[in-house]
């Protein structure tokens, strides 16, 4: 009941800002309404997060719904918050009118709601229509501004996405004809039945169903040869769209992947971890070969997307319990470090009017906040000591070497030294230097505290582990490693 | 010290001593990033000089016996924050902070570029390297070690030296993950995270294994000390940043570098008769960044740069000890604690030498406004105290017998020549490393007589060194204080000695029962060597009492001197250049003066490794990156063919594998 | 009621299926396209029938129903209708040529057959085929997609992969809950009227639905 | 230490220091002869010391303190190392006279008029010490070598009085291939370090040839005086240690009469045949060029090298 309640309060607000009341009250009933969906969506996630799953007929939420549940409410909550300024400067601007306006917030909130559904729902099918719903909602988001260049890339993830999720669709096809002779009626493309008894489903089946599943919901989490539509519907989206979508939309793939997953290295063990370290290996040589060659920051930003969901396949792609851990840890590492990233890279492009890189110049003496939160974003995706990114890689590279994959760690040094390298020449002379152009930082609370909230969450993330935190983290991996909680 | 309850007593003063530590420092960042103005960040730079004095303190409480070992309560996700201090680390810490102190001090006396920024990144710096010294889990070390180069990546910020920093950053960050992997196995091989519990882990892991690690581990922290391939970044950074940046990076990083490898080789992962092929592997490398740096540095046209290579050089004479130790351990133990006391105490040393002369150079920059080696000359008329704390540094650096750095070459010399290894290959090897020895310092110290030569005597050779501003009042003080360091730790060089055996006695396992003085030649001639020198000199001033003086311009043949008359610091070391040729990437340009009619002739040294190495390793990874990108073809076709391919390829690879 | 004439049937309508996609290559103008679509919906319409007939399963009824209703009914029209208000030129850019499609898509069933090999072991006789056939639909419209410059082409060839899909499904197992299939279809609705939106933007931004057009977020 | 043997060694340190001009003057002397010129007396010297004590002494006003330093250095370093050498019985400071040590007193010495000869600020000051620091650069570590070498072949650790004693102990069993080619790469250095003809004319101030003068070129008075004696201090050092570490047969192992009665006579034929030696050769063999000096100094280097290769391999 909770989780229904959790799911319709965003669309319950989306619709309430449709109402023709003066933008000034409409952002407010956003931004309470956002508040008050998140606070309720945290009542719901924390008893699965203790060990007590909630299992209804349509709902399944145990910990590992549950983390991903809280990671989106948080994060859509400080997307939100940052929007509210960022979209009256869009107005101003006379980029988006008040109409415009208030349909993106009907959108966006329906958008949360649709992520939120995939994670609670207890049936396959079920997540891959949520899946399939939060890409239609978001080509909207993405094909905001109207113009050519956002259409076109909104037309792209549209097509590209609706032909993952084709293949997907097989795949689950191919799961039902697996698990339709074993497990008898409706209960057989749920998630915890199909766990259950995942040992005597049809293996040939079930290694279709894993390749379909993944290349489909691989183009959906923006894995490698299929991730084209991820650099240009990010940079496209306005920024708290973008960090929304590639910190918590690609999430929701990943989760698809894992819950198949799991299922899968029980029937045919490490057909899918293969599958997934080829796909890994080739995400991050392509993120970095295109993170040295893009000008624009926030392609840039995609492309470093597209090498951290590579960096957690392959992480799921080691399987061993650290490695798993890795992997839930970067999961949470990326959506805190990547929103930081985008919304000050929005600070940035709305005040310099531009996205270019070579352009933008002397952040720190303009606007200090943003200078200082740019540098603390910076080095929270390139990967530096005191923010999660860093750790994360650490034990992924630890996992590596300690189920004798040197070759893997050798080659990971090289890719995530080279990106490292890619990252810190483009973002850092951005932020020294002085530029002529008339910019200023912008007065607004809203715009500081979810900022300011995603630098301290990453400072905290990435030093401390307290001990609450860390069960949560091995329930997870246990239930990843096939055994039930 | 059993009048009082001892456990007790000691777990409070370790807890009041790491508290009195970090919470200065902390405070200090906080303060730093919410406040802009100066006088805000004095107080800070003082909240950092606090800290430091804390610090200090580590080697007397750890002689004391008090167990400097601590975990926090709160832990991070790969294991808890543990901090233990052993008694070489001690010794260490206690050395760093008292040099860090003085720069702060500087810092702020000369207050060149001391915001509110720059004195709060000192204290993350201070807390970094002293959390890496303290280190006892692997992710504290592996964390600290990164923070120092983040903070020293922000610390370097001066002007836009973007393009030096960044390859700073990079290089440092290989090492990082390179030192990532090498401690993740032994992690794994050791089963747990704490470093104090593993010791002789070679043994479980085989030869091969352990070389390969032994070797990760020095490279990964040579990126940092500039050993061969990784040296490139150093010019360019020390010759852009702030001096007192580069100052903390030569020598409190160093500090940390060389005691985490040494306690890597000697105690985690434990020296075994078959690891000498790695341990000549690594002493080639390091003779040959060791004469690489010498003879670099004969050739740069910026002091700072002199200094960067002079670092380099003495770096990798360290490295050369410890790699030597591996050799001794097996075949005379006894050797090889003085060889790894040599090296421990050339650390030392150098880290006092070399902050001393980069706080000179900065004074020198301060007053003069001068950078360019070329355009300096006759600054010791103007600033005759600045000349003789300087040439206290320079006497130490080349190595002349009162100073420390004389005892650190001798004790290296003599536990080089000392040892007679039975295997033929291994005794062939003595001879080739005294000549690279002998050679490095022979040609350090013509580089170092170059440095003092071309700045503080002959004529000035521009107009900001005739009349240099005075130097601000205070900053001589730790630049003093450094001096008399210099020659005192040369005269009670055994006192350090001693020190330096029982932490080295305590890490590598070696008996202590022949001590190292019966090896070596005469243990007190450090001091009867300096009282010999400063009685003869009395005397022959006695005998030879100074008569009388008469100042005169200076002879120049007829007419008075030209400004070109005087001899250039390029032409100088020019006949070494002749002789070294093949090693220097000189090329002569050819520049048209401004009025265009003059044109003059200049010899610029690239760095050969950045032309033959770096740019084309730069240019290919952005080619390849080139062609990469040429697959996105912004067609909408394009896509679904990829797609499409993936999805058969897969389901090829499938039905046949 | 299961015969021999239900099963041949069945064989007979998905062959029917997969002549339809494989006539879709050929076609170089878009109405015959879409004509196409609409009979590949009509047999798989039929085929949900007679296999609803054969197994007499009441949802399967529904399921036909809803397929010609929607596929052979409404999305057509809606195709048209988009089609007549962009005045979109009806000639259709081929980048692979009709006989290089023809070749493509003969080596693409060869491939579902080779490829489906261990899986179509395991099943029984009747549905052996179909399944190869609904694969290789799937993949032939997937590459026509890839080959075709138009964008409504693209909305067809997507249909088309749904309808291979679906005939797998049903053909597999009897198709799947019924909640699963009633999602699908409204996610395909959707997808069409979405794409049909879109479909009028890039016609008011770029004036002509060629997508050759779409090249301006090159990577410099 | 019975106090016959300090007043022996303070007597042997003073006459090691009082006999070096003398030693310059016999050179001279032989040269001039070789060259059947008269020559000037073999006291000349003296008289030329005694004349600049007294004189005035003229200082560039570029000039800073550490120029009126260098002359003290340089004394201090040479009178230590008199101290060091084993001359007729051991060193005055014997149980300290340390090899490695002696070879970085060199070195101070060295230093010390590299940076003064900067002082000045006049072109052949630059010229001097440019031309020093890339002999020195060679001539150091073949020093360093050869004598380590010996240290290495006795074995008797890095004291010099000890290591003199062990081969004149050894007597004819100690002539090996390691002692010779070190005694050969000594000799290099030994012309080379004290700036005799192959590397540098010591008589004329003519600026081509000049690397040893060239630093000296801007003292005057006292300070010179301190300078030429030290540097014929420096030569008479190395021939002593030539005659009483390499080649030590005769100097007194014991304090009897006899045997300090037989040493004083052999160092003094020893230190003549050299002298002898080093006139000859500078009469016979013009002034290198400058840039040929390296050849020959490498030279040296590999000599001593393969001395100590020698010592190990064989």
């Amino acid at each position: 009941m909770i989780v229904t309640l959790m799911i319709l309060m965003p669309a319950v607000v989306g619709i309430l800002c449709l109402l023709p009341v003066g933008t000034k009250n409409m952002f407010r009933t956003a931004v309470t309404g956002s508040l008050i969906s998140t606070a309720v969506a945290v009542y719901c996630c924390i008893p699965p997060l203790r060990g007590e799953t909630i299992d209804t007929v349509i709902w399944y939420v145990d910990e590992l719904s549950a983390f991903f549940l809280m990671i989106t409410a948080v994060i859509s909550m400080l997307a939100v918050l940052y929007s509210k300024d960022y979209l009256l400067v869009e107005r101003e601007e006379h980029r988006l009118s008040s109409k415009e306006l208030r349909s993106f917030y009907f959108t966006l909130l329906l958008f949360i709601a649709a992520m939120l559904l995939t994670f609670a729902v207890k049936s396959a099918a079920l997540t891959w229509i949520g899946i399939g719903i939060t890409t239609l909602i978001s080509a909207f988001l993405v094909g905001l501004y109207k113009d050519e260049h956002a259409t076109e890339a909104a037309w792209k993830y549209i097509m590209l996405c609706s032909v993952g999720i084709t293949l997907a669709l097989f795949g689950i096809a191919m799961l039902y004809t697996a698990s339709s002779g074993v497990i008898p009626g409706d209960a057989s493309l749920e998630w915890p039945s199909l766990v259950a008894n995942a040992a005597n489903l049809n293996p040939v089946f079930m290694k279709f169903a894993a390749v379909f599943f993944i290349i489909g919901l691989g183009t959906k989490a923006g894995l490698a040869p299929m991730h084209y539509w991820l650099p240009d519907a990010h940079s496209q989206a306005p920024s708290p769209v973008s960090g929304l979508m590639s910190g918590v939309l690609l999430n929701c793939a990943m989760y698809g992947i894992m819950r198949f997953y799991i299922i899968s290295e029980v029937v045919n063990p490490g057909f899918a971890k293969t599958l997934l370290l080829v796909f890994g290996l080739l995400s991050i040589l392509v993120a970095t070969a295109f993170i040295l060659v893009s000008k624009d920051i926030k392609r840039m930003l995609a492309y470093s997307s597209v090498e951290n969901m590579g960096l957690i396949s392959i992480a799921l792609g080691i399987g061993t319990p650290l490695a798993l851990f890795g992997a839930l840890f970067l999961v949470l590492a990326h959506s805190i470090s990547k929103p930081l990233m985008f919304f000050c890279s929005g600070n940035m492009t709305q005040a310099y009017g531009t996205r270019a890189m070579s352009e933008i110049r002397g952040v720190t003496g303009k606007m200090r906040f943003t200078g200082l939160s740019t540098t603390a974003g910076a080095l929270a995706v390139a990967g530096a000591p005191p923010f999660p990114l860093f750790t994360g890689e650490l034990i992924l590279l630890f996992a590596a070497i300690n189920s004798g994959m040197y070759v893997l760690a050798g080659v990971l040094i090289i890719l995530l030294a080279i990106i490292f390298a890619g990252l810190t020449r483009s973002i850092f002379p951005m932020l020294s230097g002085n530029t002529n152009k008339k910019v200023s930082e912008r007065r607004s609370v809203t715009r500081k505290i979810s900022i300011l909230a995603l630098v301290i969450g990453a400072l905290f993330v990435g030093l401390f582990m307290p001990a609450s935190v860390e069960n949560v983290l091995l329930d997870m991996v246990t239930i990843l490693s096939g055994g039930l909680p | 010290m059993d009048i009082f309850n001892l456990t007790l007593q000691n777990e409070a003063l370790t807890v009041i001593f790491f508290a009195a530590v970090f919470i200065p420092a902390l405070a200090g960042t906080i303060l730093s990033l919410m406040f802009r103005y100066n006088k805000v960040a004095n107080l800070i730079a003082g909240l950092c000089i606090t800290s430091c004095a804390v610090g200090i303190a580590a080697y007397p409480l750890r002689a004391l016996g008090v167990p400097l070992s601590y975990t926090f309560p709160l832990s991070s996700a790969v294991g808890d924050y543990a901090l233990a201090i052993d008694q070489i680390s001690s010794v260490m810490i206690s050395l760093s902070s008292v040099i860090f102190m003085l720069i702060v001090v500087h810092v702020v006396k000369s207050s060149s570029d001391s915001g509110c920024r720059y004195s709060g990144l000192l204290n993350v710096l201070f807390i970094a390297s002293f959390l890496c010294m303290a280190a006892d889990s692997v992710l504290v070390l592996l964390i600290s070690w990164e923070m120092i180069t983040l903070s020293t990546f922000l610390l370097a910020k001066k002007g836009n030296n973007d393009r030096a920093r960044w390859m700073f950053f990079v290089i440092a960050h290989i090492g990082g993950l390179m030192l990532m992997c090498a401690y993740g196995y032994l992690a794994w091989v050791a089963g747990t995270q704490t470093l104090s519990d593993w010791n002789g882990l070679g043994a479980i892991v085989g030869s091969t294994t352990s070389m390969i690690l032994v070797l990760m581990i020095v490279m990964g922290f040579g990126t940092k000390l500039g050993l061969l391939p990784f040296h490139a970044w150093m010019p360019g950074l020390y010759g852009t940043a702030p001096t007192h940046t580069a100052a903390l990076l030569s020598t409190v990083c160093s500090n940390v570098a060389v005691l985490t490898i040494f306690k890597s080789i000697y105690s985690y992962i434990g020296v075994t008769e078959s690891m000498s092929v790695i341990a000549f592997a690594i002493i080639g490398l390091a003779a040959a960044t060791a004469l690489w740096g010498a003879m670099e540095s004969l050739v740069q046209k910026e002091p700072k740069k002199i200094l960067a290579y002079s670092s380099v050089e003495n770096m990798a004479l360290v490295i050369l000890c410890l790699a030597l130790g591996m050799i001794y351990i097996n075949e005379s133990p006894v050797f090889a604690k003085l060889i790894l006391i040599a090296g421990l105490l050339h650390t030392l040393n150098h880290s006092v030498f070399k902050s001393l002369m980069l706080m000179t150079i900065d004074t020198v920059e301060d007053c003069t406004g001068e950078k360019n080696i070329g355009r300096m000359g006759g600054l010791a008329k103007t600033l005759p105290l600045l000349a003789v704390v300087s040439i206290i540094g320079v006497f130490s650096m080349a190595a002349i017998p009162p100073t420390n750095g004389f005892v650190s070459e001798w004790l290296m010399i003599q536990s080089i020549m000392g040892v007679n290894l039975q295997s033929k290959g291994m005794s062939l090897l003595i001879p080739l490393v005294l000549a690279a020895v002998g050679i490095c310092g022979m040609m350090m110290a013509a580089s170092y007589a170059r440095l003092y030569g071309f700045i503080f005597l002959g004529r000035p050779r521009s107009d900001g060194m005739r009349e240099p501003r005075p130097m601000k009042n205070g900053t001589l003080l730790p630049m003093a204080v450094l001096a008399i360091l210099c020659v005192g730790m040369g005269f009670f060089a055994t006192v350090i000695m001693d020190v330096l055996t029982t932490g080295v006695v305590s890490v590598t396992g070696i008996a202590p029962s022949p001590s190292y003085r019966s090896v070596m030649s005469e243990e007190m001639l450090p001091l009867i060597l300096g009282v010999l020198i400063v009685i003869t000199s009395v005397a022959v001033l006695l005998v030879v009492r100074p008569g009388k003086e008469r100042e005169v311009r200076t002879w120049g043949c007829g007419e008075d001197l030209g400004k070109e008359m005087q001899y250039s610091s390029i032409g100088f070391s020019q006949p070494l250049v002749r002789v070294f040729h093949p090693f220097y990437g000189d090329t002569t340009v050819v520049r048209e003066t401004k009025e265009g009619s003059k044109k003059t002739v200049h010899t610029e040294f690239t760095e050969p490794f950045v032309r033959y190495l770096y740019m084309p390793l730069g240019n290919a990874i952005t080619a390849i990156s080139e062609k990469i990108s040429k697959t996105q073809t912004n067609r909408i076709q394009t896509y679904f063919g990829y797609v499409l391919i993936t999805l058969i390829a897969v389901l090829l690879a499938v039905r046949i594998l | 009621m299961e015969s021999i004439l239900t099963s041949n049937l069945i064989d007979i309508f998905a062959v029917c299926m997969l002549l339809a996609s494989v006539l879709a290559m050929a076609t170089t103008r878009m109405h015959p396209l879409i004509r196409l679509f609409l009979i590949q919906s009509i047999f798989q319409a039929a085929f949900e029938f007679t296999v609803a007939y054969s197994q007499d399963e009441p949802h399967i009824y529904i399921m036909a129903v809803m397929t010609f209703v929607i596929k052979v009914l409404v999305i057509p029209k809606m195709l048209y209708y988009i089609m007549d208000r962009i005045k979109v030129t009806d000639k259709l850019v081929l980048s692979v040529g009709v006989p290089g499609s023809m070749l493509l898509s003969a080596a693409l069933i060869m491939l579902s057959y080779f490829v489906s090999e261990p899986l179509v072991a395991t099943l029984a006789t009747a549905e052996r085929n179909t399944l190869v056939l609904s694969f290789s639909i799937m993949l032939i419209s997937i590459s026509m997609m890839a080959t075709r410059r138009k964008a409504v082409s693209e909305v067809v060839g997507l249909l088309m992969a749904e309808n291979g899909l679906f005939l797998g499904a049903i053909a597999l197992s009897n198709g799947m809950p019924f909640i699963v299939e009633l999602g699908a279809f409204f996610d395909v609705l959707m997808a069409v009227i979405i794409v049909g939106i879109f479909a009028f933007r890039i016609n008011k931004s770029f004036d002509s639905v060629d997508d050759t057009l779409l090249r301006r977020m090159r990577e410099e | 230490m019975n106090y016959l043997e300090i007043a022996l060694m303070i007597l042997q340190f003073a006459a090691l220091i009082l006999i070096s001009p003398l030693i310059t003057g016999i050179i001279r002397k032989i040269k001039a002869r070789m060259q059947n010129k008269v020559g000037a007396s073999i006291f000349q010297p003296y008289r030329d010391l005694h004349k600049l004590l007294k004189k005035e002494s003229v200082v560039s006003e570029n000039a800073s303190f550490f120029f009126r330093l260098v002359p003290y250095i340089s004394m201090t370093a040479m009178i230590l190392l008199a101290a060091m050498t084993p001359f007729v019985y051991g060193g005055v400071i014997a149980p300290y006279s340390d090899v490695i040590a002696m070879v970085y007193i060199f070195t101070m010495f060295r230093f010390a008029m590299i940076v003064g000869g900067l002082e000045g600020g006049s072109a052949f000051g630059g010229m001097g010490s440019s031309r020093e620091v890339m002999m020195s650069v060679l001539i150091e570590p073949a020093l360093l070598i050869s004598i380590m070498t010996l240290s290495a072949m006795t074995g008797v650790g890095f004291n010099i009085t000890d290591i003199s004693g062990s081969i004149n102990a050894a007597g004819a069993a100690a002539i090996s291939p390691a002692l010779l080619l070190a005694g050969a790469a000594f000799v290099i250095t030994m012309v080379a370090e004290n700036t005799r003809v192959p590397f540098d004319n010591p008589d004329t101030h003519l600026e081509l040839t000049m690397v040893h003068e060239g630093m000296l070129i801007e003292y005057s008075g006292r300070g010179l005086a301190m300078m030429e004696t030290a540097s014929m201090l420096r030569l008479t050092i190395f021939m002593t240690l030539l005659g009483t570490v390499f080649f030590p047969w005769g100097t007194a192992m014991t304090l009897s009469i006899a045997d300090l009665a037989l040493s004083v006579a052999v160092i003094i034929v020893k230190l003549l045949v050299i002298a002898f030696g080093i006139a000859l050769l500078e009469s016979i063999i013009a002034k290198m060029r400058v840039f040929r000096m390296p050849n020959m100094l490498t030279a040296s280097f590999a000599l001593s090298l393969m001395a100590m290769i020698s010592l190990y391999v064989l």
